[in-house]
């Protein structure tokens, strides 16, 4: 059997983060890497752009091809892990081969979520989106005669959608909540997104459901009956905690661990889509599936695997999504006391709890959105700044000279 | 032509001088003749001159005044105001010999006079001491008697110069007749002079005579300076310049000579570093205080007076000038030739730094 | 009211194939000369406001401008030119007097111009600087009658106190309020850097500066600002003004507006009040009264400061610096009549006073001729332009420089001659935080120094070729100096002779 | 490292740097040929302008702990072994996670709509343009603590 002083189960943002986070402290120690998926690492956000004919394969790669060379990073892409046996510190491989190791990091991510539709397991052309392996599928399929029906509204749902749009005949998205991208706009931010992707042709099916799925038609809730070619299932996803839970980590909304990306098992660390961490914007633990945050938990797990105590706290979601041309910006928490400026056609909501800014959502052509961004990070007190002319232009100059000055005149 | 006083004739030259440090009167007049002789090529006949020390051993606490007179009635008109103003005690034709190179000498005598300052009210100043009152004499005599000029007043010293090369001058002058302690000898060579005979150098003032070769760059601010102390820069060379520095600071602020070298050839700022704090203070002062003193551009001077020699370079040494010693007699010359020509075993020769001062005092009894 | 007849002296040249509309003519211009039009799409230009500070030129990152002489003439006429009667039409829309600034313009003589300097030939070295100790340093102050020394031969006798240089050449007064702190705080760094000394100028001493005291003339003018015992003895010397060679006769005027904050706590004067300076002294009606100003300065500062009377050039300027010298001072500044100001009426500017060059001769002179120069150390100033200046200045008899106009030009002035505007575009002439901020007193400073630096070296050079090597025996060694052009009567008073004499 | 700071006292706000900076990386060897095409090329610094004649230029701080490269999501951002950070628009999509990540607001999106940013243009080691053409040391490219 082989030993390892480091082993990373997952070869997505937190695995790459891991490595990365490994290396830095030990230039020599052992590491392997472990992935489901055969491929070298690619970003996984970028299938869309994938299909969309936006991006080659090639760069679609996440690091460059001597990354793992580069890294001393043996792996084992297409190989799944079967089993964690967490006191004998050994992993069981799917190709039988068992591997001993001394920290082990799980970033296994997420696996989407298929609700139980009848007949969706014998349905034809259906898929997820979370994959390349998905995305291949749908890609061979996909032809300007085809119809196109996406179920799931969300980030996911709509990044399928934005890309198949202009490929294809129609295109029908259905979603049981009464607007679109629930998750981070509000119901007026909502619907003017959803009159934008209207205009470029898409056909929205809200407070709507598929009661079932027989011989490429569904049959909607509200009656309506959609014939399709490709079908797409993006409800969501949830964090893949199945090994872990075999191996009895403490799981809740994801694999528990504390600032250290430690789980409750000494020695095995988990980072990314399949944990669940601290939302600072909304105060609460929750399961983010971004992936800035997923690769600065692998790294930061890495750093305490290779013995550098290193603690990740500042987490909060933040979202940068491309529509057909419009552009919307989002961070934290939007349950605040919202005050909105409007210009012209954009659209700018700030949510405040106090003084303090806790998230934001920005619809438009934008520039250095990061200022706000970094005002929830540092959870800057906004009573000592010029909030309202903040609120107008992201600027520094809201900020006293003595802030402008750590900020421009001192080393980082 | 203009002549000195008229204008300011550049010029390069040799100097010697001997000196015993006993102050014995054993040095013949030849000796420094034969020194300078041999420097025949610094010199281009416009000019020789020497002076001596201790020779009027009879007339010794005289003043010796050398005056050349253009005329009878200059000669008449200067002896009438000697007259008024001092007792002649004895006078004369300084005896000369028919030199063939020399030619259009003037009227050479010498008087031995003693200065009577009651009767010196009647001319404007009143002087403060004897020397002062000599001082003014030769100044008025100079300046106002036309075609009478004093060139040597010390006391027991003569100055002798003449248009020519300095061994002409020599033999003119019948030096061989002379015994003194200490000589100093010049030859001139002008750039362009009408030669005059009061022109020629040593330059004398009471018992300081100065041989000089250089030109100086610092001429014009030493002399308006210097001219601020009733000094009459009436021939606007260097020589006389530089002696009326020299008598202005030994004489009327009593500095000695040692003190004398490190105002007119001062050290450089950058040499101060590296002295003792008391020095450098001392010489900062005199930097400050006379600062139009110093004097730049090229010269190696010989100062004689009663009491000895001074041998001074300007401070980069722009002019050659070496020493050497045998027993108690010091010799000093622009070349070692000058030197090795009248004394073959030295016991050491060297050339000086610039303004590094040589000074021989002489040792007498009771002194 | 009615037309007016002053029409633009500059026109604005842009070149549209260069110009990129980056506007920044338009932010650096005070004047408000450009601005951008958004119909045209195109930079404009209104010409009558440009004083041809020629800042946008410089800053133009394309080239694109140059500011050039309107060629609209009026009719010629060789008794009135245009210049004359422009100000006719000027004085009657205004019914005011004629203000200006910087240095008399006019065209007078420049006997430093008609001057030249000799070098040695054979018969005496040149010294060359780069080989051999090439000495500038002076001392300013009185100088002992003699040197006494005690038996062991060390110095007994003590020196009036004295300012000591590594250069001959001082910055001279220029008060803050007149030009901006930042140019106070170059002028104070590189005096300090260089071994000389700068001067306060009648505006007082702000206290951040007081670190450079030692390198620091601190000014006591007839408006007395500033004035109290720790300025007085926070300098290196202290100067009395009694004159100005830009205006003669005349006191000065800072507008309120000049007064800010910091300017009003350092001149002590309330904030936004004019700043009158009176032409007299009103406690010197005469020499005497002169004396009992310099010793009660001394009184002040126990000895330890030398005193600078500074005079304009006048026409008897000999008689009065010997009056002077025999009134204790230790120091005479002389400001010929092309010397700077921040405002001056141009009448007063440009007919009084007389050319620095004759009355340093002068004074010289007639200080040696009645035995009391070693009583007084000459300084001046006055349109003092280059190295050769300085060494002229000091042969003829002067112990060091003061340059204004010089440095001010090191640090950007471009002598549009409008000061008393306060819309300096330099940062210099000016309170106006967004322009003083302009003028980087790093960038001054380094400035500043080299140009001392450059003059030095030519000095030295200058010397070498003379065959001196220490600047005391240049000091009135006219015998270096030749005339060219000049008449008897100017020969005799520069006392020097012809070229060729 | 050597990064570049700002001494905001001295920024007169003349906005020369964005123009300096934007021709430094156009491509073009003379500044007029560079603004006079049809899209001009867009500077990567930013000088803010507030009220009372406060003025600074805000530029990469090529940050020690850099969030803009953390959350690239293509790895188009990447940190070179002396500290500058860089961006390859060959793999830049154009999301702009960047963008939100950034504390100072230092990336822009260019005409292609990739993200562009200051990579300090040293090379044969000249000082970054911004800072060559300063007029007033506003500012400047040395070492700091």
């Amino acid at each position: 059997m082989m030993k390892k002083k480091y082993v990373i189960i997952g070869n997505s943002a937190a695995g790459i983060g891991g490595v990365t986070g490994i290396r830095k402290e030990d230039k020599t120690g052992s590491i392997l890497l472990i992935s489901q998926e055969k491929y070298h690492t690619y970003s996984r956000p970028l299938i869309s752009y994938w299909l969309q004919g936006k991006v080659t394969r090639e760069n679609m790669s996440y690091r460059d091809d001597h990354f793992y060379e580069d890294n001393q990073c043996e792996t084992r892409l297409g190989v799944a892990v079967t089993n964690i046996d967490a006191d004998q510190k050994q992993l069981t491989l799917d190709n039988g081969e068992t591997v001993e190791y001394e920290k082990l990091l799980i970033s296994t991510g997420s696996v989407p979520f298929v609700p139980p539709i009848k007949g969706q397991k014998e349905a034809q052309n259906c898929f997820t989106f979370t994959t390349m392996k998905a995305a291949e599928g749908i890609k061979e399929l996909l032809n300007e005669q085809s119809r196109v029906v996406i179920l799931g509204a969300g980030l996911i749902g709509l990044k399928a959608a934005e890309a198949m749009i202009n490929q294809c005949k129609s295109l029908h998205v259905i979603d049981l909540a009464d607007k679109i991208l629930p998750s981070i706009l509000d119901s007026e931010t909502a619907q003017y997104v959803k009159a934008h992707l209207e205009e470029k042709g898409m056909v929205f099916h809200l407070k709507t459901q598929i009661d079932k799925i027989e011989d490429q038609k569904t049959f909607l809730s509200d009656g309506a009956i959609l014939d399709y070619d490709i079908l797409v299932l993006a409800v969501g996803t949830r964090p893949a905690t199945s090994l872990a839970e075999k191996a009895e980590l403490k799981t809740a909304r994801g694999i528990v661990t504390d600032t250290q990306q430690l789980t409750s098992q000494a020695d095995i660390y988990a980072a990314g889509d399949c944990t669940m961490s601290y939302d600072m914007s909304a105060e609460m633990d929750k399961n983010m599936a971004i992936l800035p945050n997923a690769y600065m938990q692998g790294e930061v797990a890495g750093l305490n695997m290779a013995g550098k105590a290193t603690i990740f706290e500042k987490a909060f979601p933040i979202n940068s999504l491309g529509l057909l041309g419009m552009h919307i910006f989002t961070a934290g928490d939007l349950n605040g006391e919202c005050k909105s400026v409007t210009d012209g056609e954009d659209i700018k909501k700030f949510y405040f709890k106090g003084n303090y800014l806790k998230g934001f959502v920005l619809i438009g052509d934008f520039v250095r959105p990061g200022i706000y961004a970094n005002l929830i990070r540092q959870q800057t007190d906004c009573s000592t700044i010029d909030m309202e002319t903040m609120m107008k232009t992201p600027q520094l100059a809201a900020f006293n000279h003595n802030e402008r000055f750590k900020k421009l005149s001192v080393a980082h | 032509m203009l002549r000195e006083g008229e204008i300011r004739i550049p010029s390069g030259c040799a100097i010697s001088g001997i000196i015993d440090r006993k102050g014995r009167r054993c040095l013949n007049g030849q000796k420094i003749v034969d020194s300078i002789a041999i420097m025949h090529d610094r010199s281009n006949g416009l000019g020789g001159g020497f002076a001596g020390y201790g020779i009027y051993p009879e007339f010794a606490d005289l003043y010796a005044f050398h005056i050349f007179y253009d005329s009878m009635e200059a000669k008449e008109a200067c002896e009438r105001y000697l007259d008024r103003y001092f007792e002649v005690v004895s006078y004369g034709i300084i005896p000369t010999k028919n030199v063939e190179s020399i030619q259009d000498a003037p009227m050479i005598m010498r008087y031995f006079v003693n200065p009577l300052l009651t009767k010196a009210k009647s001319i404007g100043k009143v002087p403060i001491n004897e020397e002062t009152f000599v001082v003014q004499t030769v100044f008025y005599i100079n300046s106002n008697i036309d075609g009478a000029y004093i060139f040597s007043n010390g006391k027991n010293m003569g100055i002798f110069k003449a248009v020519g090369f300095p061994e002409d001058v020599g033999e003119f002058y019948r030096l061989n007749e002379y015994d003194g302690y200490s000589w100093t000898a010049h030859g001139r060579y002008p750039t362009n002079t009408p030669g005059w005979w009061g022109g020629a150098h040593p330059f004398g003032l009471l018992d300081y005579s100065i041989v000089h070769n250089g030109e100086i760059s610092s001429y014009d601010a030493n002399r308006r300076y210097i001219e601020m102390f009733d000094y009459k820069c009436t021939l606007l060379t260097d020589t006389e310049a530089i002696t009326y520095i020299i008598d202005f600071l030994n004489r009327k602020n009593n500095l000695p000579f040692e003190d004398i070298a490190k105002i007119i050839a001062a050290p450089f700022w950058n040499e101060l570093e590296h002295m003792d704090p008391t020095e450098a203070k001392k010489i900062k002062t005199f930097r400050n205080a006379f600062s139009s003193l110093l004097i730049t551009g090229p010269f190696s001077i010989i100062c004689g007076f009663t009491d000895g020699i001074m041998a001074l370079n300007d401070r980069l040494k722009l002019r050659s000038m070496v020493v050497g010693e045998k027993d108690d007699i010091v010799y000093l010359a622009s070349e070692e030739a000058a030197i090795r020509a009248v004394c073959q075993d030295l016991d050491y020769i060297r050339a000086p730094k610039g303004g590094e001062p040589i000074i021989v005092r002489v040792e007498r009894e009771g002194k | 009211m009615g037309i007016d007849l002053l029409y633009p002296k500059y026109e604005v040249v842009r070149n549209f194939d260069r110009c990129i509309t980056c506007r920044v003519c338009e932010r650096q211009c005070a004047n408000e000369v450009h601005s951008y039009d958004p119909e045209l799409k195109k930079m404009v230009a209104d010409e009558s406001k440009c004083v041809d500070c020629q800042r946008c030129v410089a800053l133009c990152p394309t080239r694109a401008l140059k500011i050039v002489e309107t060629d609209n003439t009026f009719k010629k006429n060789a008794n009135w030119k245009q210049q004359t009667i422009e100000e006719v039409y000027r004085q009657a829309g205004s019914g005011g007097v004629l203000l200006s600034s910087m240095g008399n313009p006019q065209e007078y003589p420049v006997y430093w111009d008609k001057m030249l300097i000799n070098a040695s030939q054979v018969t005496n070295p040149s010294i060359d600087p780069l080989r051999e100790p090439m000495e500038t340093k002076v001392f300013l102050g009185k100088k002992p009658k003699t040197i006494e020394l005690d038996e062991a031969g060390n110095v007994k006798t003590a020196l009036e106190p004295q300012i000591e240089l590594e250069l001959p050449i001082m910055f001279s007064a220029m008060s803050y309020g007149s030009i901006s702190e930042n140019a106070h705080k170059a002028l104070a760094r590189a005096a300090t850097k260089m071994g000389t000394c700068y001067n306060t100028g009648e505006g007082g001493l702000n206290k951040e500066l007081y670190q450079y005291g030692e390198h620091t003339i601190v000014q006591v003018a007839s408006g007395r600002f500033g004035v109290h015992p720790d300025y007085l003895m926070a300098g290196q010397a202290i100067e009395i003004k009694m004159g100005q060679g830009a205006k003669p006769g005349i006191g000065g005027h800072l507008p309120g507006r000049k007064i800010g904050e910091k300017v009003s706590q350092t001149r002590m004067i309330p904030q936004g009040s004019d700043a009158i300076s009176p032409a007299p002294h009103h406690d010197i009606y005469s020499i005497e009264d002169l004396r009992q100003l310099i010793f009660s300065l001394k009184e002040a500062t126990n000895y330890t400061k030398p005193v600078i009377v500074k005079i304009a050039a006048v026409h008897n300027v000999a008689a009065i610096a010997s009056g002077i010298a025999r009134s204790g001072a230790d120091i005479i500044a002389i400001d010929g009549f092309r010397g700077g100001t921040g405002a001056a009426p141009t009448r007063i500017r440009d007919n009084v006073g007389i050319p620095i060059e004759l009355a340093l001769a002068a004074v010289d002179q007639r200080l040696r001729e009645e035995k009391i120069r070693n009583d007084i150390s000459i300084v001046v100033g006055g349109s003092i332009r280059s190295a050769s200046d300085v060494v002229k200045a000091i042969a003829l008899g002067a112990d060091a420089c003061y340059i204004g106009t010089a440095a001010l030009l090191a640090i950007g002035c471009h002598l549009c001659r409008k000061c008393q505007t306060g819309k300096c575009n330099w940062g210099i002439a000016t309170q106006r935080e967004d322009l003083v901020k302009r003028l980087n007193p790093d960038i001054a400073t380094k400035r500043l120094e080299n140009l001392l630096t450059a003059w030095n070296h030519e000095i030295q050079e200058m010397m070498g070729g003379m065959g001196i090597n220490s600047i005391e025996a240049l000091k009135g060694n006219r015998l270096m100096l030749r005339g060219i052009g000049l008449s008897e009567k100017e020969l005799e008073i520069l006392q020097i002779k012809h070229a060729g004499e | 490292m050597k990064r570049i700071y700002v001494n905001e006292e001295w920024c007169l706000g003349c906005h020369l740097c964005e123009y300096e900076c934007a021709f430094a990386n156009s491509g073009e060897t003379n500044i007029v040929k560079a603004f006079k095409r049809d899209l001009k090329p867009i500077p990567r610094l930013h000088v803010e302008d507030a009220e009372n004649g406060i003025h600074f230029a805000v530029s990469c701080r090529q940050c020690e702990v850099p969030y803009c490269v953390l959350g690239c999501i293509t790895g188009a951002l990447s940190r070179d072994e002396q500290g500058v950070i860089h961006i390859d628009d060959n793999k830049c999509i154009g999301c702009r996670t960047c963008m939100l990540m950034c504390p100072y607001g230092a990336l822009t999106i260019n005409h292609n709509k990739t993200v562009t940013k200051c990579e300090l243009c040293t090379d044969n080691n000249q000082e970054p343009a911004c800072v060559q053409n300063c007029p007033n040391n506003a500012i400047v490219f040395e070492e700091r603590e």
